[in-house]
């Protein structure tokens, strides 16, 4: 519990020394929801309706790059040997990272959500319902990406790998997030969005946990 | 005691841009007729055009800024690209947000795909991200140059982005663009354009004092030494 | 029990055999040198005691635990300073050993940490962020949080590299005060002279080979 | 003309070294594209209607993490440097860069194309005129993009600085790309692709004559 | 003409003055030694010569040549062995070297280049990649760059950092034969009885700010 604390504190020190890079991060969600409305076109009806799915499109991408990133003082002068070595437990060098990032994606997902609304005209009365789905989502981000990230962080060209072992595992957490969030927008009469929100935290649970048991074999030589 | 005139003269000319502005708002909230269609929501171009031309203003200020500083590399005008840039992005912000706030209730959207509005928002991300790089370069010297030099580009860009964008929406659908402004609404709109153009001239001038300061506090050496040279 | 002991050691980087049939003993409280060529595989050989890299075949003990086996025992009684220095970049120099000294459990307080720093001539400089940090500063600072644990096995590579004067002075005397207090040593080193007048013990490797296990004493022969 | 051939077989050759990568990167493109499907979810003729979007969004994306990595190993050892002191003519060293990008961005734009048609049944029969769209469109990502990169890579955070910086730079790029592949494929009875096409090669010389005039400000203190 | 001029020389990194009113001369064919604590300035000192660092305040001037005004002539003249050792990782030694030499616009054939790989000690290495090689076998290729250009001022910033008895016996070769061709070398190191017995020349700094310039026989007092 203690290194576990020990770690969450080193990770939001990093964080909060690097505040800049993650005002970086939400300028560029923001600037890829821009983009998403150049690729398709000022066709509002069409922006409306795919609205969610470009939220969370942007917040995958960015996610990627904040994750990526949170592991390259790591292994610039191989801090995180350093502190396996000491020892500390991988398990909370782990958790101590996925949930700094987690909080870090968290607050991008909802910096993001007035973007969206501005942009695509795509607003909801149901905010807590919407942070629900956000804190749900980006968990579902948070843990596997902190996983690969810290393999990737060991090779050259990190930046593209990670994505591409990421983007196939977290099919469903955007599926379920899109679907959830869309339904948010556009109205939900059949309550659907709430069995979205269990598949997120169904793969939430498997991979919070997955993580904190693979962690130690992937950052060990 | 030239830079403390220097720095009353700029305090003089926020100030007489708050005069001006205030009267503008004040003729043009209470003494100029409604209009026809929108009625008072109207007013907000009182504010709104100005800023959109001020913001503009800004912006090629800026670009002129980033060229002397890479022909003359004196430091005084990287404190001014600074801070034109910084005025220009918040301009540009307030126009959106203004615009925005009177999308709303007349066109029943927050944001719309038309060129200018588009351009607006490229223009805040393409110089947002300038004073993100800012933030980024440790060294004065690299910060000041790669501003310059990110300026110069953004600023070519411009106008191509607003070619491409007018093209862009032209081949979908037209846009219902504003009618032209009348007659009657000329003065109040001409009184808050000079006034916000002495407001920002004069908040950029004590900005880049204010730089300059920081600029000084870290090019100069603990024991004075011969002057500082530029590259 | 020997503080060390590596039995038919062997390590790889990709192809090539860093570490070729290693075996030795190191006594509790020895000093021993590590020397030889570049690219001998010195380096390699003391982030394997460390448990940093795992051998590939051979086993090794770190004061009777084996590095596999007992990997935590083994990493709760080594300090490794290495050619990366494990320190955050953006980090201070303070807040790096105040990091550290979290994950250890240690109750030291600001002040205690401070005179660490001291001890390394960085005290001055405990709130500047390693990035701006020369290159001997943080060769200082790596050794401050060496001093930080209390290890019964400390692997010193090329402690002396970046130093200036005093701060080989230092690294003498940090190798006096481990001496005295029991600790074992194994410093790979290019200066052979300095070694051998501290050192009691040598390792000389050869193309991953050991080519020499014994006093420091008698090392001169196998000079280059 | 000596320093720009040896410029450019250098680049040629550290991306001989990073093929791996640059199979990644298509990989990671390739990735998006299946993506951007399950964003906007199954509906088939909205798929086809946005695929020329979607492709050159990949491909953005994509070209980002190229670009940012083309200049990691300028950076690491600080060889870029190494190569000034020798002297060689910056101007040079970015159309080395510069060309050596615009390569692997049109190959990874053409390995892209089969993708798209694929996942979003998008196909056309003037496969000449596409060519000609990719190599202005990834013309016009790689000048500025080289000369962004050169500056984001001396920063810590340079993966998300320069996509930051790019992306509204390149929205004229993105626009008559998308614009032009899109009348390529849905049809184009005016003839208004070459109007994009001449948009694009305007862009492309302002962008290539830029770079080349500021890129020594840019690497040199 | 002195080879190496400085006058009243500034250079900041961030807030901090690495360089405070540095001024000296080297004379054509010298051999000077650069020595100071840790974080003095060498480096930085080293680096504006070579400028990979412009000046803030003050002139400097390497045959002549001023490295504002005429800093292609002065990169024309010089050669740098920094910290960073500005190669390519993933490419092999021969490539690093191939590469340089396609920019240096020289006839060097494969063979020549690995003549010089042979000489720093790396010929059978020629095929690896960079990444491969441990600390003192980058500091062998870094050399081989150096030896590569033919340059009348050579500037080495901890030349003897991380290299082996033979390889430190290198660098002294390396310096006897600039000399006889009449190269001016200002060195960087912390060694300073090898330095006092190889150069002709000292400069010391402390805290940014020259201490001593003069010949290196009189340095023994400033020894800490
Ligand atoms: C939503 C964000 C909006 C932005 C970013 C924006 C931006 C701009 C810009 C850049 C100009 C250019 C001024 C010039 O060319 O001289 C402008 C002018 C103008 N805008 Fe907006 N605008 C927005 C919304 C609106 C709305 C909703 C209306 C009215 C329904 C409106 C009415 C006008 C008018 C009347 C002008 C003056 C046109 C002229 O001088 O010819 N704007 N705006
Ligand atoms: N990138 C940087 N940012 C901020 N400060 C720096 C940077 N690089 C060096 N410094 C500071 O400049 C001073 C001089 O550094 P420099 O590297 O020149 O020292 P040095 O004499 O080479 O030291 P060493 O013997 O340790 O190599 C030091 O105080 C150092 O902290
Ligand atoms: N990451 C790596 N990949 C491939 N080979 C490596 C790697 N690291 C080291 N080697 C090789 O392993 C051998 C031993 O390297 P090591 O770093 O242990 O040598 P060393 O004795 O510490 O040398 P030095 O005195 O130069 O520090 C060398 O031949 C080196 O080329
Ligand atoms: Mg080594
Ligand atoms: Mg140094």
């Amino acid at each position: 519990m203690n290194a576990l604390v020990a770690a969450l504190r080193k990770d939001l020190l990093l964080q909060w020394r690097g505040r800049a890079q993650a005002v970086a991060i939400f300028a560029f969600g923001a600037a890829t929801l821009l983009l998403f409305s150049f690729a398709v076109g000022p066709d509002s009806r069409a922006l409306r309706q795919h609205a969610a799915g470009f939220l969370w499109l942007g917040l995958l991408l960015a996610s990627t790059l904040s994750l990526a990133e949170s592991f390259d003082l790591e292994v610039e002068e191989q801090a995180l040997e350093g502190l396996l070595l000491l020892p500390a437990s991988p398990r909370a060098l782990y958790y101590g990272k996925a949930l700094a990032n987690w909080a870090l994606l968290a607050l991008l997902g909802v910096a993001l959500f007035p973007v969206m609304v501005v942009l695509y005209d795509a607003s909801t009365p149901q905010l807590a319902g919407l942070l629900g789905i956000v804190l749900l989502g980006t968990a579902g981000l948070s843990a596997p990406g902190t996983l690969y990230a810290a393999m990737t962080a060991q090779t050259r060209s990190r930046q593209t790998l990670l994505p591409l072992l990421l983007f196939p595992l977290v099919v469903p957490v955007l599926l379920a997030s899109v679907q959830a969030t869309s339904l948010l927008i556009l109205g939900d009469p059949m309550g659907q969005a709430r069995s979205w929100a269990t598949l997120l935290f169904l793969f939430d649970v498997i991979h919070w946990s997955l993580g904190g048991l693979l962690f130690g074999q992937v950052v060990e030589d | 005691m030239r830079t403390a005139g220097q720095s009353r003269l700029s305090l003089a000319s926020v100030a007489l841009g708050v005069v001006l502005l205030v009267a503008g708002s004040y003729w043009g909230l209470a003494r100029a007729p409604p209009e026809i269609f929108m009625g008072d929501v109207q007013r907000i171009m009182y504010v709104h055009v100005p800023t959109a031309w001020n913001a503009m203003l800004a912006l090629v200020f800026a670009f002129v800024c980033a060229l002397m500083f890479l022909f003359t590399n004196d430091w005084k005008w990287d404190n001014r690209l600074e801070a034109a840039i910084e005025m220009g992005v918040v301009l540009s912000i307030l126009l959106c947000t203004q615009g925005a706030i009177w999308a709303k209730p007349t066109w029943g959207v927050w944001w719309d795909w038309d060129p200018r509005l588009t351009t607006t928002a490229v223009q805040v991300f393409a110089f947002g991200g300038i004073l993100a790089l800012r933030a980024f370069a440790a060294d004065p010297m690299k910060r000041a140059v790669w501003s310059a030099v990110a300026c110069i580009v953004a600023f070519a860009d411009v106008p191509i982005v607003y070619f491409s964008v007018k093209w862009w929406n032209s081949l979908h659908q037209a846009q219902s663009t504003p009618d032209t402004v009348s007659s009657a609404f000329h003065w109040p709109l001409r009184i808050n354009a000079i006034g916000i153009l002495f407001l920002w001239t004069g908040l950029v001038a004590l900005r880049a004092r204010l730089g300059a300061l920081r600029l000084r506090g870290e090019l100069a050496p603990p024991d004075g030494g011969p002057p500082l040279v530029t590259r | 029990m020997p503080a060390v002991s590596a039995a038919r050691l062997y390590r790889r980087h990709g192809r090539r055999w860093a570490l070729l049939d290693v075996s030795f003993e190191i006594p509790q409280g020895a000093l021993a040198m590590v020397t030889g060529r570049n690219g001998s595989g010195k380096s390699t050989l003391l982030r394997v005691l460390a448990t940093a890299l795992r051998p590939d075949r051979g086993t090794v003990a770190i004061d009777g635990h084996d590095v596999r086996a007992a990997r935590d025992e083994v990493r709760g009684c080594i300090a490794l300073l290495g050619h990366r220095t494990h320190l955050y970049e953006p980090l201070t120099a303070l807040e790096n050993l105040a990091v550290r000294a979290r994950f250890l459990g240690s109750t030291a307080r600001p002040e205690d940490l401070t005179a660490l720093l001291d001890q390394v001539g960085l005290a001055a400089r405990a709130g500047d962020a390693v990035q701006t940090f020369s290159a001997g500063m943080r060769q200082r600072l790596a050794l401050a949080t060496v001093l930080q644990r209390e290890a019964r096995v400390v692997l010193l590579d090329e402690p002396y590299g970046h130093l200036d004067a005093e701060g080989s002075l230092l690294v003498d005397r940090l190798l006096g005060t481990l001496r005295a207090r029991g600790a074992t040593v194994l410093m790979a080193t290019h200066l052979i002279e300095r070694g051998r007048a501290l050192c009691n013990h040598a390792l000389v490797l050869d193309e991953g080979r050991l080519k020499f296990s014994g006093p420091s004493a008698q090392l001169e022969v196998h000079d280059p």
